[in-house]
């Protein structure tokens, strides 16, 4: 039976891709962010060694218009290239899908009445390509195959956190059904706390991405209660794609977990995140 | 800023937090033609077509007078805060005019990009 | 406040529409379809006279690829053009939407952790288009303005019978919230028994058709303990797009209903169904 | 039917259903692009392309050498037994080749036409 692993809190800032693709592990403005995923890229890759990451993601634009929003979304593709975000594309391979396990995910989470948009058309956009290949190695190819979770964090109304959570749940029910042997990471990206428009761009929040960080781990519930416009509020109006942690946390509700890492810095204009839970 | 001066406009939502223009439904329908324009900037061909020659591109798609004209002077808070732009469909504006995400911030802010990098921590990680 | 005052269960059979336009209405063959509909048309505009219909319908190819196939969709638009399904478009005015009460039905609905895919691009097909010109007046222009909900019946997984229901219950919530004086109608469509592939094309069951046009009235519950699979085994793969009939059934589910007009034919391929029922 | 001999083939599910292919995924991915080709003919133009020279529209898909086969024959029971193609997609090809549903239906059933009037209530219908 497949099982789920480890969960994984992580920012998907875009800048993360020149940076890295540009191998400024040692440039000292980026050093304390490359320096946090190394620990949890060894421990993925060493002791968690997952088959699959379930990676819940949002769109920027990139390959989902405005034309029709959905609330949620599921990838069934074995093989998903880059979107071009107005820049070209990155030099990494095309990440590896399951369309099998995607598509059992789909049916057992829809007939667990969450209404996703099932997607045999899909490319992916930084939210799921900036922090992949920090958590994950590809060289030659990924060490992963990946199911993509796209969530509505863009166009208001978005998805409350509380059902964000339950999507969580529901995905780690599917995978528990899954017949194959698989281990499975689930990671939840975007944040933390910034804002990217009007007059109050580049707002930053440490207290509020720090009780997040801890709250994630702790107290998920708590975290549900929040609204968007708390949210937004405290830690800028972009920073609500961090419900999407609350996927990934839901993912591990079923047991305890046990926090093993946990990064942080802000140096720009994102609050940059990342925590790592084993599934007890 | 004065919000009450130069608040949002007529028929787009005001979701009390200052300096911040909520992208939901009042904003995605003003902005539903200015955001596929530039979405469809994912495109590199229409980049070039962009580049070339903005105004016929521009009349390919049925922004208003105004939308052009915040174009025109990649007067991105106009853009987002009057238009219905988001920032992630009007970021690919951005790009193809040359102006990088935090020059279009510094704007926004009201700051030159020099100001603005000084409130900044680390300004070598971007 | 709006008010669901009425809801009617119809057929959406693509030949109506040549018929209707052909105005076959005393051909032997389609006198008993046509004539059922007289008194729910008569009874609609001159006793319910309502300003908004919620039609629930299905694509069928013809606006929806299966790119990306959303289990549940709402159009947000002020005017919906007709698809072309392969033969061109009928003589019918655009169908007039309600883009405010649209957005507010879509937000009170995700909210209400209903996963929604939100289209401000939408064409409408037979789906509705079979049974909208039956219904309601259109000349010169139509008499309701409309909130298309799209539910896909047409690639496994569908969503459940129950889901269904409950959808129509959030809708029944949503619009009971909504501010303006108004008055809504809810129109499931689709069925009755029908198969359109395979040797077993043409399969029909009017015992089916006829418990479910009782069931739908006086005990929905029963309905929605129904599989696809037994759906679709009793009257054919296609009839399972009946669930659809339970979005309007769930609209109505607060309060006592009236049955009044009920119509059974089934001439050719489709049984071909129409029940109006009244909200207490 | 001899379901024995003729089933679904493999990879393609069976629900048990007798002379019945449910539309799940596993014809969804099979007939992706078989689906995408006859949804295209949602277009006029690529209805008179079609028209005009099937081979040529067909080699702009990625279809299998068996579905093009299938589509050569008008072999609608072949197209949504084996190949994948949802009946709502295929019709769209039976109208661009002058199929209406009752003829398609009548081969799927083995029958000719008039054979498969003969069993409906009220053939005007239609
Ligand atoms: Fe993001
Ligand atoms: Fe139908």
């Amino acid at each position: 039976m497949a099982k789920i692993v480890a969960g994984i809190g992580s920012s998907h800032v875009p800048s993360f891709g020149p940076a890295y693709d540009g191998r400024k592990f040692e440039d000292p403005d980026w050093k304390p962010l490359f320096d946090g995923y190394v620990p949890v890229r060894e421990w993925l890759r060493d002791t968690v060694r997952p088959d699959v990451a379930v990676v819940v993601y949002n769109d920027h634009g990139s390959d989902f218009s405005l034309d029709r929003v959905p609330t949620f979304a599921i990838g069934v593709r074995d093989i998903y290239e880059q979107a071009d975000e107005g820049f070209g594309t990155r030099p990494l391979p095309p990440v590896k899908g399951d369309a099998d396990l995607s598509w059992h995910i789909a049916k057992a989470v829809i007939y667990d009445e969450f209404d996703l948009t099932v997607c045999q058309e899909m490319k992916v956009d930084h939210g799921m390509m900036a922090p992949l290949p920090l958590l994950f190695s590809h060289d030659p190819d990924w060490a992963v195959r990946v199911v993509p979770i796209v969530v509505n964090v863009i166009q208001h109304p978005l998805p409350t956190a509380r059902r964000c959570f339950r999507l969580g749940q529901a995905i780690g029910r599917a995978v528990a059904s899954y017949p194959e042997d698989l281990k499975v990471v689930v990671v939840g990206t975007g944040g933390m706390s910034h804002q990217l428009h009007g007059e109050r761009f580049g707002h930053l929040s440490e207290t509020f991405d720090r009780r997040w960080l801890d709250l994630i781990a702790r107290d998920p519930e708590e975290l549900c209660r929040m609204t968007h416009e708390e949210i937004m509020a405290a830690a800028g109006a972009e920073s609500v794609e961090l419900i999407m942690w609350l996927v990934m946390r839901g993912a591990l509700a079923g047991g305890a977990v046990e926090r093993k890492h946990l990064n942080y810095y802000a140096p720009m204009t994102t609050g940059m995140g990342l925590i790592s839970l084993a599934a007890a | 800023m004065d919000e009450k001066k130069d608040g949002p406009q007529a028929g787009l939502s005001d979701w009390g937090i200052p300096g911040t223009y909520i992208f939901d439904h009042t904003r995605s329908r003003v902005g539903f033609e200015l955001n596929k324009l530039a979405y469809s900037l994912t495109d590199p061909q229409n980049r070039e077509a962009f580049k070339k020659d903005e105004e016929a591109y521009m009349a390919r798609y049925g922004l208003t007078e105004a939308q052009k004209d915040a174009i025109r002077r990649r007067d991105w808070l106009a853009l987002t805060k009057h238009h219905g732009g988001n920032i992630y469909y009007i970021y690919k504006l951005g790009a193809a005019t040359g102006s990088g995400l935090y020059h279009m911030g510094a704007q926004m802010r009201g700051e030159t990009y020099e100001q603005f990098l000084e409130t900044r921590g680390a300004k070598g990680a971007r």
